[in-house]
């Protein structure tokens, strides 16, 4: 009894640890530098090279403050004016898991730093560099791809799409180039 | 010795005079009435204060005599029915007249609370200047309404109002529920998503007040500050007329300071009128120096406190929503001298 | 202190029905929590009606057709219930068994048209304010469902393996009364979801 | 069982039916013995030593929120850190100390005091411990782990709704309040079955002890209040969770829905917390006076106009949102007649202690500390009452000084009363009379000390829930002091723990009765033996024990199976025997499988679902009907 007892105290008590990190709520700028990912190692079409994954850039979409930071900076730099809620309009949709230019944290945040051909303007030194890091984390958290013990079940706008929760959880990562050479 | 203990009396006597009149005066004090509201409400809390004190002391003072006249009772057999006791009789008739005084003392109060509600719903509104204000996390955002455009205002963390003439606001809010409070002028009210509030406030004494956020809105809510000015009606108009557009840039480091804003991060969110700043989710910055205090009053205002806030704003309020912009030294200072030139 | 034997309880009976046993008294106190849950709940569909015009916002109430034959059915097992009430108050054991497994049954063929129900309330909980409170508010009543559901299938299965003591033939009766709590409790519940609408328009 | 009666029983008679009584309601010293017991004391006191060491936990933030305000711009305390500590303050004081540790008295000492062998529903009772002490440390140990509740103990939306309060941190509090609500309401519905069934013979309504009756009136009222906020945190929770709109205003929801539900119930509780202490108070009162209550009726009747006008007044905890003005004058007038039935009985334990012969001991300093204290709390929350006052004073330090006197003066000090006086028979041992006196003058000293000063720091304008305040606004020194009389208070409880501590070694045995006192609980030896009363008691009184003559008692209950008598519900007149509980490990696998229910919710929504069969099958494990068998062969005695 009591080692069963303990087992699950052990249980409940890691999984909550894990949520330690995903509860912090970092205020001072504790942006990683990554190296850029300059945008000609992107074919339009999907298909991306993959990215060294960067620990630092890891923790913004694994915390829930950044997400919910991240939803309301979308809002505040206009991101809505052309993806809409996530659904996309002038804009490509940012809820499915297709990705012109790569859907990982580091390249959604090289895409919004260095601006993309055909209209994605380019927002470096517009928005400081730990929003960006904010909003990509949202942006991965609308595809259903950020930890889903992290995003909000819904936002208290008008709501035209279905919650994130309700999206079914496809990973990027399955897609991989078809070939190597 | 005797000297001493007056002394240390008189010490003791001077901390609580204070203490005492720290709640009766100051610029966030609710008995140290300016305005109508704050001091009809005043006098209801000295009709409260009396009565209460009153029934308080009548406690207290059947509570001392019973323990009093417990001094030399010996332990005894229990009485185990009130009818063997001689006392009984006597109690229950006092236990009605305590009944009927509390009566009497209930409906007194309600009937005063009653009338002053009553006074301060009817008041008068006709002439009332509208203002509009919208509270975020963590700061209030001020919009004055008028006929003509030139007269409407748009401000941040600060409430001017000219004396005598009674100001209606219309309270809102975008994101949590705040309250609106500025003691000295009257009671709170709630800004609540998607709800409209009002609130009527009669300025009566000229000054500088302070108000704050009365409801709790999330991790700045201590520093979510509004500065009240009662001015007269003359001062007000000239204050409101000189708004429209900022000042330009006059010196080479405040033109620099103008292209640092113009070409940052800082349009995004702030709008500064006759520039091409025109953002708003942040406070307005058309006169930012000509405010009292920063930040929704995190610092009083002056060129240094403005240069770190703009260096590390997470430091001085932890969790607000404006970033920290990397710049360096010279920049900080071009954009400073920028801003500090909006009074 | 000297103590002195009066008297003698031995010769009481050790079981009876309704308000003499505690279970009865605890059976009532958690209908009243519940009851409580549901007029709350019910206050709060008012209070979100109050709010929104028109109501339901699209304009369209649930379907009534399964509802009003789930009411239907509910009113009706109201018979075998109170007859299954009456024989276990009887202790009677195969009219007993008989009547706790046609209760089994309907409650099966509720549960059934319920999942029905569901399908039909032609709103979503995530859409807005007042697809939320419909869904709660059946979810609510489902719960209860199922809950005495649950118990009326455990005491049938007793029942059908076991001889009943007037002890277990209180424990059916106070299921019963549990039962009349669920129906009852449906009423309002189908009045608010189903004729509310109807009459606002 | 041929003698006549009545007969007085022998020694060797005495001694044999202890004996087999022990055997049979007697709980044993393994592992899992101790874990299946359903014995109310046992229970109760696991209650109330939990409860306690949460009240302690609290203290200690709210010791650090003084540390904190003690000087203006202070920077110990990040504001994230501090809105989770004052959070948790607020939650556990309300939701982990007050409501739990009054229902905890109330599990150990009512059936004492009816004078029955055990609580009505004893394994629900133990599930209800079980699940309240998962809430509790889930909760704890989620603040610790920085996913502590950081939206107040009353959680308004939309800050904490699923746009302001971001991740798991307020699902883990709506799922806490889910928690001691459940455990809560399953000890009020024991609570009620209890009195109302299982009263001595001859225990009528008008011979009901005070404490009785107010427990009686405080569970009726946790039944109708606690599903108010379970409702509202249900709501919450899948407005967090499944994106459902309940409190969404561009969805038709509404923010004001939530302080509806929530005020609905959260003013009741109040009460909830308060009645009891009352109890307590007239019990001590009475015994330390060595005189029955002044006018008994008028009383029962106070606690009876408590619960009922409980329920008419939450609304003036809204007078700052902007409701219609009309309606806001109606609350005033009924928050304000609530002081009638609290002025009556403190008129009446006065009057009591004014015409008895009181004994000034630590219980008695306690009431007289909570009369003082609470009438002052009483008459603040007067003033609270009338609205344009309470739009001045609302949400500032004012309304914390005038709770913080009317919960700390009104249950506080009547529960460490309450302890002094009922310590002996739970323990056997007396508490340390001079310590207690340190102990309550301490208390007393630093609690006005601690609190006096936000009446004034409020009218000068200092708002509640602030991390920190600026300089140069007059509030320094009232804060000042202010904190060094929440030390004192610290000192003070430090001291109690010191005492029980102590006495629990060495304390001076204390006898069956040692204040003399007139309740049954008194009746039988220190601490009670685990089938508590060995005849039925018979009462002829109001102050049972006080009766002259030898003390009535009826035999024939059976003393080899767990057994109680059950009386009518108004004269208490013998009905049937009704069999009670045995020791089970089903009601601590129900509450696991409930911890895993609900803490499992957070996570994932599907778990409402499958996380319902395993505590189905637990239920139905525990409530299986049992073979009727045992209890119908009778054993000579």
């Amino acid at each position: 009894m009591c080692s069963r007892y303990l087992a699950s105290l052990l249980l409940i008590g890691c999984s909550v640890l894990a949520g330690c990190e995903r509860e912090q709520r970092a205020f001072h700028d504790q942006a990683p530098a990554i190296q850029s990912v300059s945008p000609t190692s992107f074919r339009a079409g999907g298909k991306s090279q993959p990215v060294a994954k960067d620990p630092e850039a890891d923790k913004y979409e694994r915390n829930a403050f950044h997400i919910s930071e991240g939803k309301r900076y979308y809002e505040w730099y206009n991101c809505y004016s052309c993806h809409a809620a996530g659904g996309g309009d002038i804009g490509p949709p940012l809820m499915d898991d297709r990705w012109r230019y790569g859907g990982e944290i580091e390249q959604i945040y090289s895409s919004i730093v260095e601006g993309r051909p055909n209209g994605m303007p380019s927002f470096a030194g517009r928005i400081p560099d730990q929003q960006v890091w904010q909003i990509a984390a949202y942006v991965r958290a609308m595809a259903g791809n950020a930890a889903k013990t992290a995003v909000p079940a819904r936002g208290d706008e008008m709501k035209n799409t279905k919650p994130l929760t309700q999206i079914p959880h496809t990973p990027v990562r399955t897609e991989r180039p078809k070939t190597q050479r | 010795m005797n000297a001493q203990r007056a002394t240390g009396l008189r010490t003791v006597g001077a901390i609580a005079l204070t203490l005492l009149l720290a709640a009766c005066s100051g610029k966030q004090a609710a008995l140290d009435p300016a305005a109508d509201q704050a001091a009809t409400i005043g006098s209801l809390w000295t009709l409260m204060l009396y009565v209460c004190g009153f029934m308080y002391l009548l406690v207290l003072i059947f509570l001392g005599n019973s323990l009093w006249r417990a001094r030399h009772v010996l332990s005894a057999e229990p009485v185990i029915h009130g009818s063997q006791s001689t006392a009984e009789k006597p109690l229950r008739m006092a236990l009605g007249g305590w009944f009927g005084l509390i009566l009497v003392g209930l409906l007194v109060l309600s009937l005063g609370s009653f009338l002053i509600d009553r006074s301060l719903a009817n008041a008068r509104v006709d002439d009332a200047l509208k203002i509009k204000i919208t509270a975020a996390q963590w700061w209030w955002k001020v919009e004055y309404d008028a006929e003509t455009a030139d007269k409407r205002v748009v401000t941040a963390n600060e409430l001017r109002l000219p004396v005598g003439r009674p100001a209606l606001l219309e309270l809102q809010a975008d994101d949590v529920i705040h309250s609106f409070w500025i003691p000295n002028l009257g009671g709170k009210q709630d800004l609540i998503p998607g709800r409209i509030n009002s609130l009527l406030l009669t300025p009566r004494r000229e000054g500088d007040y302070r108000g704050q956020c009365a409801e709790f809105c999330g991790l700045q809510h201590a520093k979510m500050a509004i500065d009240a000015s009662v001015m007269k009606q003359s001062d007000f108009d000239t204050w409101q007329q000189q708004l429209a557009p900022a000042a330009a840039p006059s010196t080479p480091e405040q033109v620099r300071g103008h292209e640092i804003f113009m070409s940052g991060p800082c349009i995004a969110c702030h709008q500064i009128v006759g520039t091409p700043a025109a953002g708003q989710t942040g406070p307005d910055l058309t006169h930012l120096a000509s405010r009292r205090t920063i930040a929704a009053g995190a610092r009083p205002y002056s060129f240094e406190a403005l240069r770190d806030w703009l260096r590390d704003p997470q430091t001085i309020k932890p969790g607000n929503h404006m970033p920290q912009v990397q710049l360096s030294d010279s920049d900080l200072n071009a954009l400073t001298s920028y801003l500090d030139s909006l009074k | 202190m000297k103590h002195q034997i009066v008297g003698d309880v031995a010769s009481l009976p050790d079981a009876a029905f309704s308000h003499r046993t505690l279970i009865w008294w605890g059976v009532l106190g958690f209908i009243l929590i519940e009851g409580t849950a549901f007029v709350l709940a019910g206050g709060s569909y008012f209070f979100l009606m109050n709010h929104t015009t028109p109501w339901p916002p699209h304009r369209v109430p649930p379907d009534l057709l399964i509802a009003s034959c789930f009411t239907a059915l509910l009113l009706l097992s109201e018979i075998p219930n109170v007859w299954t009430d009456r024989v276990a108050h009887a202790e009677r054991l195969i009219p007993t068994r008989i009547g706790l497994a046609v209760m089994t049954l309907i409650g099966l063929a509720l549960i059934v048209l319920r999942w029905f129900e569901f399908q039909h309330l032609n709103i979503k909980w995530d859409e807005n304010a007042y697809g939320s409170i419909v869904w709660a508010l059946l979810f609510l009543h489902t719960v209860h469902l199922l809950t005495d559901w649950v118990d009326t299938l455990v005491l049938t299965v007793f029942a059908f393996i076991h001889d009943l003591e007037r002890t277990h033939y209180s424990d059916v009766a106070d299921n019963c009364l549990y039962w009349h709590f669920v129906a009852l409790a449906w009423l309002p519940i189908y009045g608010l979801l189903y004729w509310v609408p109807r009459m606002l328009k | 069982m041929s003698a006549a009666l009545p007969r007085e029983p022998g020694s060797a008679e005495i001694a044999a039916l202890d004996a087999q009584l022990q055997r049979t309601w007697g709980t044993g010293r393994g592992l899992w013995e101790r874990l299946a017991t359903v014995d109310h004391k046992i229970v109760g006191r696991r209650y109330v030593i939990t409860g306690f060491a949460f009240f302690v936990l609290a203290g200690v933030l709210a010791l650090l929120m003084r540390t904190q305000l003690m000087k203006a711009d202070h920077e110990l305390i990040s504001p994230d850190r501090y809105n989770q500590i004052f959070s948790m303050h607020g939650t556990t004081m309300m939701f982990l100390f007050a409501v739990p540790i009054m229902e905890a008295m109330a599990v150990y000492l009512v059936p004492l005091m009816c004078g029955t062998r055990n609580i009505s529903f004893p394994r629900l009772n133990a599930y209800s411990y079980w699940v309240y002490l998962a809430g509790g440390v889930m909760v704890w140990i989620a603040f610790l782990l920085n996913v502590g509740p950081e939206t107040g103990w009353f959680s308004y939306v939309p800050l904490a709704g699923p746009e302001y309060s971001a991740g798991k941190r307020t699902d883990f509090w709506a799922q806490m309040i889910t928690f001691t609500e459940v455990a809560a309401l399953a000890v009020a519905v024991e609570l009620v079955a209890t009195i109302m069934k299982q009263r001595a013979p001859g225990m009528t309504l008008a011979r009901m002890p005070l404490f009785l009756w107010a427990m009686l009136v405080t569970s009726l009222m946790v039944i109708i209040a606690m599903p108010a906020v379970m409702l509202a945190s249900s709501f919450l929770i899948s407005d967090r969770l499944i994106g459902t709109h309940f409190y969404n205003p561009v969805e038709g929801g509404d923010a004001l829905l939530w302080q509806h539900l929530f005020w609905f119930f959260g003013h009741p509780e109040v009460y909830i917390i308060f009645l009891p202490a009352l109890g307590m108070v007239s019990s001590i009162v009475i015994t330390f006076s060595r005189r029955t209550i002044f006018a008994y009726t008028l009383m029962v009747l106070a606690l009876l106009a408590t619960g009922l006008l409980a329920f008419g007044l939450w609304v003036h905890h809204m007078f700052a949102t902007g409701l219609p003005r009309l309606g806001s004058s109606f609350y005033t007038a009924a928050s304000m007649m609530i002081a009638i039935p609290s002025g009556v009985q403190i008129f009446s334990w006065i009057a009591t202690m004014w015409d008895g012969k009181p004994r000034f001991q630590s219980p008695l300093l306690f009431v007289i500390g909570f009369i003082v204290i609470f009438v002052l709390g009483g008459l603040t929350g007067v003033m609270l009452a009338a609205v344009p006052l309470d739009l001045q004073v609302h949400d500032t330090y004012f309304v914390v000084a005038h709770f913080h006197y009317v919960l700390i003066g009104g249950a506080v000090f009547p529960l460490f009363g309450a302890f002094y006086y009922w310590f002996p028979k739970f323990t056997g041992r007396m508490l340390s009379e001079r310590l207690g006196r340190w102990n309550f003058w301490l208390f007393f000293i630093g609690f006005n000390v601690a609190f006096f000063p936000m009446h004034i720091l409020g009218l000068a304008g200092m708002p509640r829930r602030v991390y920190t305040y600026p300089s140069g606004l007059g509030w320094e020194s009232l804060n000042l002091l202010s904190s060094l009389g929440a030390f004192l208070i610290g000192v003070s409880v430090v001291l109690f723990i010191i005492n029980v501590m102590r006495s629990l070694r060495v304390g001076e045995p204390a006898g069956d009765n040692p204040w003399d006192a007139p309740t049954l609980e008194w009746a039988m030896s220190s601490p009670p033996p685990p089938y508590n009363f060995m005849h039925v008691p018979v009462v002829t009184g109001r102050e049972a024990l006080w009766q002259p003559g030898p003390r009535q008692v009826l035999e024939g209950l059976s003393p080899s199976h767990r057994e109680v008598l059950c009386t009518t519900a108004l004269a208490a007149e013998p009905d049937i025997r009704q069999p009670s509980a045995t020791p089970s490990l089903w009601p601590l696998w129900a509450a696991l499988a409930t911890t895993v229910w609900f803490i499992g919710s957070i996570f994932d929504a599907r778990a409402v679902v499958w996380g319902a069969f395993p505590l189905a099958v637990c239920l139905i494990g525990w409530l299986w009907p049992t073979h009727p068998e045992p209890f119908r062969e009778r054993s000579p005695a």
